[in-house]
């Protein structure tokens, strides 16, 4: 047991994953002898060479495709986009083909491709680096999409979704990559970097987080909170603010939603809310309030609130009123036990 | 120019536009016009060598690969040493396909199919490159290379199972007719999108590079659809890692109504293939010979690593681009008469009587079998159900297949329509 | 006044708006001088030449991106997707530039684009002639999104979609191109064409139908249901099959939705069913649901519940199993006002 | 070959790739190697007429027009007539540019901006092209052509504005630095996707040509950019329709830490042109006066009605890709001063003394001038507001212009925020 930044934790899932298995393969854009604008391939380049750490041409479709060709092919390809923001060249790949290749060839041809991609704000990026697009990827069937809130489960997700036989959309908060975070001013009060908090606790070897499962991140009798990536801890930092008794669900894969632990809390709540940093109409904090209004009616006790990014594009001078703030999620979670 | 605007409404001058809009080989009522092809003579093109620069295939990729000429014989560099039995095993293939095609297209007139699309006219291309490739080759086609599936041998009765989604239906049901997957042939699944597969293929060989291996693949793609940013990405991954594939564009002169001018930038595609480095060969599509040749050659570059090679063929869409169009509505009615390239069929024919190993007699007595085995083939076929009566695949069975093992809320949804059943 | 089929509407909307505004052409793959594969087009390049409805080459990004660059321009350039299963390899154009590109230019550039797509089953067209993505563009700030029920609205939606200086998605359920639509064995008694039907009556001048306004298709008052596209005329041969006393309201347009009126409707129906065609999980139903239960919350008398296309690919054979039929429709209802 | 697999797993046996990847002109530890690169003397290239045919251009993409000997003489038929004033003007501006460039990069090192990226060693490029445009003409660049704003006079105090986001930015705070938009300069708003402005540049001299306008545009990407499909859309559509339009690649020899080799496919980034039929020419980015020849022939064939023109920059990016990289990591250090052609400012001014109209004295002068203006406008930006301290745009701003009114939903998620603020 060591501990990890989750750049680290991610770059050694990478890294046990291709000594496993020579099908194991990295691509995408300077993720080769660079090590990735973000450094999740560091290392890499040197240890398994410049095939299996594969510099590509900037063309997200080409290097979609690409892996799809070579998953046809046996080959288990970890794809890199740069950023989130730049995944939609690729889109079509990844939704008319990628998605769909195992239901219309009736099981005969399939494509374990992994994609990832840095999302969310965080580094001042303006509209182009900051995006948080897993929304469109939970409305297309065929597709697993994944969002680690902290190291131990970045690497042990990431270990899952190259496993897989089914592809997978696997979202990287990038505004955690280096510690947790828990809104603006961080004042927590909780560690500040992964190397002192518990989830930054990470073995060395192998093992997995098994997809499909969300996570109890503290227990609570009065109201239900649903976050993935950032806004696990944000929600955290808000749940100690109010003073809420909340229940912190992270969901960790949002397709297949683990829609049994999620039931079982809001039915015990009685009370919901949803956070994401994705724009609020039609993300997928939309999908969680229509489940959670579907298996949860007669349990509600006041109205599931969504606290989100706004309808707007990021901005890059006003990322903290953009942002869904520890402040914001507070109020939403007093209002909602306001309510009886 | 634009036409004058004449509406009820107020109508505004219209701008005096400059723009350029190129133009159709004929459209209805005017006269077939192919001038602006380039076709030399059949054995005017060199044979390089497998190594060749790609530079130094702009001859190649300007000009037209052709072994037959007018009086059937093969001539030049490029005719290829193939026995007159796989010659007629060629012609057979060709046949095959054109009677299947037909019995389809009449069966979809007649409501047994909800859709099909024939690839008459161009028969050389699918059945001649199957030819020329090992059957550890993967083939990554549109849904215009029928002829492929036929000479790596799928059952007709497969094949039309698939199309009207019974319950032997490999697809389950799943997909329109004709596209067709089959991995057991190397046969990539066809999908709706077009060109999506090119950039696949060159994944796809990658790999094969990758690990060592050296079987290649084999992409087709229309002239239409070469278009698409697809075709970009398979020719930028294909040259940039030396990939061993075939990048073939049958050039069938329509994009359903859409002549091939708005896709060729008024060159030959083979020229777009110089620009990225790889060696490009236009050929005559509608000459076994040739395109058997040029296939050949493309694939031995291939496996012995000297990476992609970019075909373009030339040949006619003969017949509608699918059942869901009447070409006359588009084009000169005399348009594919007009074709100077001829008939692929009618070509190879006259090649084999030329060597004397075959006869017109054959020829029609070969028609008639195969015009019976096909019929043999769709009684087979709808008695394992029909697309109106089934038997068809169970219902419940569309939900399995979006992931490997299915999760509890398609297990939710599929119980919905098992209990509706 | 005249009867015209939700073809000729658009048509006609077309041909309107051309002959008023030089500015304004049609663009999209056979749709010159073929007039379309669904003939939308039919006719404008004899009346207005080459120019004015362009082919263009099979490639839908290049075709949105010349599109944009033509809005920039001062024109009004109408793209036709020829069906809307193909609009992926657009979208990055569509998402990261035409919806984005008034906002990250502080108000400097737009480009008033409309991007027609015919949507939606009803031809046999398998997993890729059959697709509703309208879901994903709500996602996206910047963009409306419309789907007309009818060929009167088809005509005034289209007409102020092209007049509107923001971009429009603008979806034609391919279904009722033709006719009206009640179900699979269209045995709901209505008309069955359009030249029968009251909303087939078109004047053949100019109007508009404005964005943003739903439409109170039937008033009830036990039940509201959300609908758009094929899917009014389904509800509505549902609602009379089920004999619920239901308010069916015909969105219109998705994105900016007309929340008034549907929380109108639903604070004094106290239930809501909401219909789409498309893949059921973060599908635009998704938000109609989190709106509605956010809106309404203490009107609900039951869930609000989701009719929809099953979360497959839209199978060839199983188009009337997979489609959302009059009978799981009236279910709906009756689950809906049996609660109390 | 892969290398070995070492790991504290069972290390499964890795596969012996044949794959081919291409590799960099350097690495940290290696010499630099620009061998492959053709460059042939000044004044080699002939110059053809406006209506030369594509094809008739392959020796212009696969050698390089140059103007500037190694003495600084002009010479060859490319040689532009210019004035001595016109050519201090250029001088000045690329002196202009780097003064700004070097006080951003330092400002962004002290935390005044988020973020900002450097065009050293490519000033000629937008200077030498913006000088040979006309004012009207629309320009569709990357975050790397900031030389085209100082030439259509933006006055400095605003780009700065922009760049760290005060209350006097007219992207109200919306857009990372260097992300430009400049209505008034006919300068279109910079996108963070690569490459997009490509393909609708195309789209703009298509609606100029539709209108009947004599307006022109011109576009800029980046050698690793032209991997991405709106390139090749714009390449298709531009040849299709003849649009009026500049298509210029830059070819700095990187993107990020990738070279320019996983983008050429071997060959140059011009001969890409040829495939698409449009007339095609490779100059060296670093002479001011062969790049300014280029373009004003480029576009004089555009404004008569001759087309697109496909336009190879060859040029070297001397600082790292922006402030987040050091190009220490993936390149030699010494690369930049390998680089055989040159620095453009050094060219330019040695070509100027040459001809009796410049002096050492004078260009050290300008440099102080310089700096002290860009200093002064610093001071006057910060004035307006600060990244970190303001004042900003009002917070509330940020809804606006999503649509050109602001719906209603809108409206109440800015109330929220006003609350709030
Ligand atoms: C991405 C995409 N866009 C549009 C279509 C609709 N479409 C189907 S076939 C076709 C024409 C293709 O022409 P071509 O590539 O020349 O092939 P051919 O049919 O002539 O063999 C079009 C536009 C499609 N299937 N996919
Ligand atoms: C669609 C897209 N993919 C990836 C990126 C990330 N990115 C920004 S700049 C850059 C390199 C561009 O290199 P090049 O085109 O050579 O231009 P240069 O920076 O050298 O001027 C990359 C990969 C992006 N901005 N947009
Ligand atoms: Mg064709
Ligand atoms: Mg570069």
């Amino acid at each position: 047991m060591t501990t990890m930044s989750m750049v680290q934790a991610i770059n050694s899932a990478l890294d046990c994953s291709m000594a496993r298995d020579p099908g194991v393969l990295v691509m995408g854009q300077d993720v080769g002898y660079f090590g990735g604008v973000f450094r999740c391939t560091e290392g890499l380049y040197d240890k398994y060479g410049a095939h299996r750490a594969l510099d590509t041409p900037i063309a997200e479709g080409g290097i979609v495709a690409a892996a799809i060709g070579m998953g046809v092919n046996g080959l288990r390809p970890v794809v890199e986009m740069q950023f989130a923001d730049y995944i939609y060249p690729a889109i079509d790949q990844i939704i008319s083909e990628l998605a769909r290749l195992r239901h219309r060839s009736g099981g005969e041809f399939w494509a374990p491709v992994v994609v990832r991609a840095p999302s969310g704000g965080g580094i001042r990026g303006g509209q182009t680096h900051s995006q948080s697009p897993e929304g469109i990827f939970t409305h297309v069937c065929g597709l697993k999409t994944v969002m680690p809130s902290n190291p131990y489960d970045a690497k042990g997700l990431l270990i899952s979704a190259i496993e897989d036989d089914d592809p997978v959309m696997f979202f990287e908060p990038k505004r955690i990559y280096n510690g947790p975070f828990y809104g603006h001013n961080n004042s927590h009060g909780g560690p500040s970097t992964w190397a002192t908090h518990a989830d930054g606790e990470v073995p060395e070897g192998h093992y997995t987080v098994p997809l499909g499962k969300a996570r109890v991140v503290r227990e609570g009798r009065d109201v239900t909170v649903l976050a993935y990536g950032t806004m696990v801890h944000v929600a955290e930092a808000a749940i100690a603010h109010s003073g809420v008794d909340a229940e912190l669900l992270d969901l960790r894969t949002l397709l297949p939603l683990d829609v049994e632990s999620v039931a079982a809390s809001v039915q015990k709540t009685g009370r919901c809310v949803v956070v994401h940093e994705a724009t609020r109409t039609s993300g997928y904090g939309a999908e969680l309030v229509a489940e959670v209004q579907e298996t949860c009616f007669w349990h509600l006790r006041a109205p599931v609130e969504r606290v989100t990014g706004w309808d707007t594009p990021y901005p890059h001078a006003f990322e903290w009123e953009y942002f869904p703030s520890r402040e914001r999620i507070s109020e939403a979670l007093k209002r909602a036990v306001a309510c009886d | 120019m634009n036409s004058s605007v004449s509406s009820t409404d107020a109508a505004p001058v219209a701008y005096a536009s400059k723009l350029h809009v190129p133009r159709a080989s004929s459209r209805p009522g005017e006269p077939p016009d192919f001038q602006s092809l380039m076709i030399p003579a059949a054995g005017a093109q060199d044979k390089p060598a497998f190594d060749v620069a790609p530079a130094a295939t702009a001859e190649l990729a300007h000009g037209l690969v052709r072994v037959l000429d007018d009086d059937g014989a093969a001539v030049g560099p490029w005719a290829p040493a193939l026995s007159p039995a796989r010659l007629r095993d060629g012609l057979r293939h060709m046949l095959h396909v054109r009677a299947y095609d037909d019995r389809m297209f009449r069966m979809q007139r007649q409501g047994k199919l909800s859709f099909y699309m024939k690839c008459t006219g161009e028969e050389a291309v699918a059945v001649a490159q199957a030819m020329a490739l090992d059957a550890g080759d993967m083939l990554f086609p549109t849904y215009r290379q029928q002829g492929l599936l036929f000479v790596r041998g799928r059952p007709l009765v497969d094949m039309m199972c698939h199309c009207i989604s019974n319950a032997g239906d490999n697809l389950k049901g799943r997909q329109m007719p004709v596209f067709y997957s089959w991995k057991e042939g190397n046969f990539f699944s066809i999908s709706g999108n077009l060109a999506t597969q090119y950039s696949q293929a060159v994944g796809w060989a990658m790999a094969s590079a990758y690990k060592g291996e050296d079987h290649i693949a084999s992409a087709w793609v229309g002239d239409g659809s070469t278009a698409e940013a697809d075709v970009h990405n398979a020719m930028l991954f294909a040259s940039t890692y030396k990939a061993p594939v075939l990048l073939n564009v049958v050039n069938n002169q329509w994009a359903i109504s859409t002549p091939q001018s708005f896709a060729s930038t008024g060159t030959t595609f083979a020229a777009r293939g110089l620009g990225f480095n790889i060696p490009s060969v236009r050929v005559d599509g509608n000459d076994f010979l040739a395109v058997y040749a040029v296939t050949e050659w493309a694939a031995a570059r291939a496996r012995n690593g000297h990476g992609p090679t970019f075909v373009e063929l030339l040949t006619y869409r003969v017949a509608g681009h699918s059942t869901s169009d009447n070409p006359d509505g588009y084009r000169a009615s005399d348009e594919a008469a007009a074709w100077p390239l001829g008939d692929p069929v009618a070509r190879l024919k006259q090649h084999l009587i030329l060597l004397g190993e075959w006869s017109e007699q054959q020829h029609a007595e070969l028609e008639e079998e195969l015009k019976a085995s096909v019929a043999a083939d769709w009684k087979a076929a709808i008695a394992l159900g029909t697309l109106e009566e089934g038997p068809h695949w169970p219902v419940a069975s569309m939900f399995e297949d979006v992931f490997k093992e299915m999760p509890a809320y398609l297990k939710r949804q599929q119980a919905i329509v098992e209990e509706r059943a």
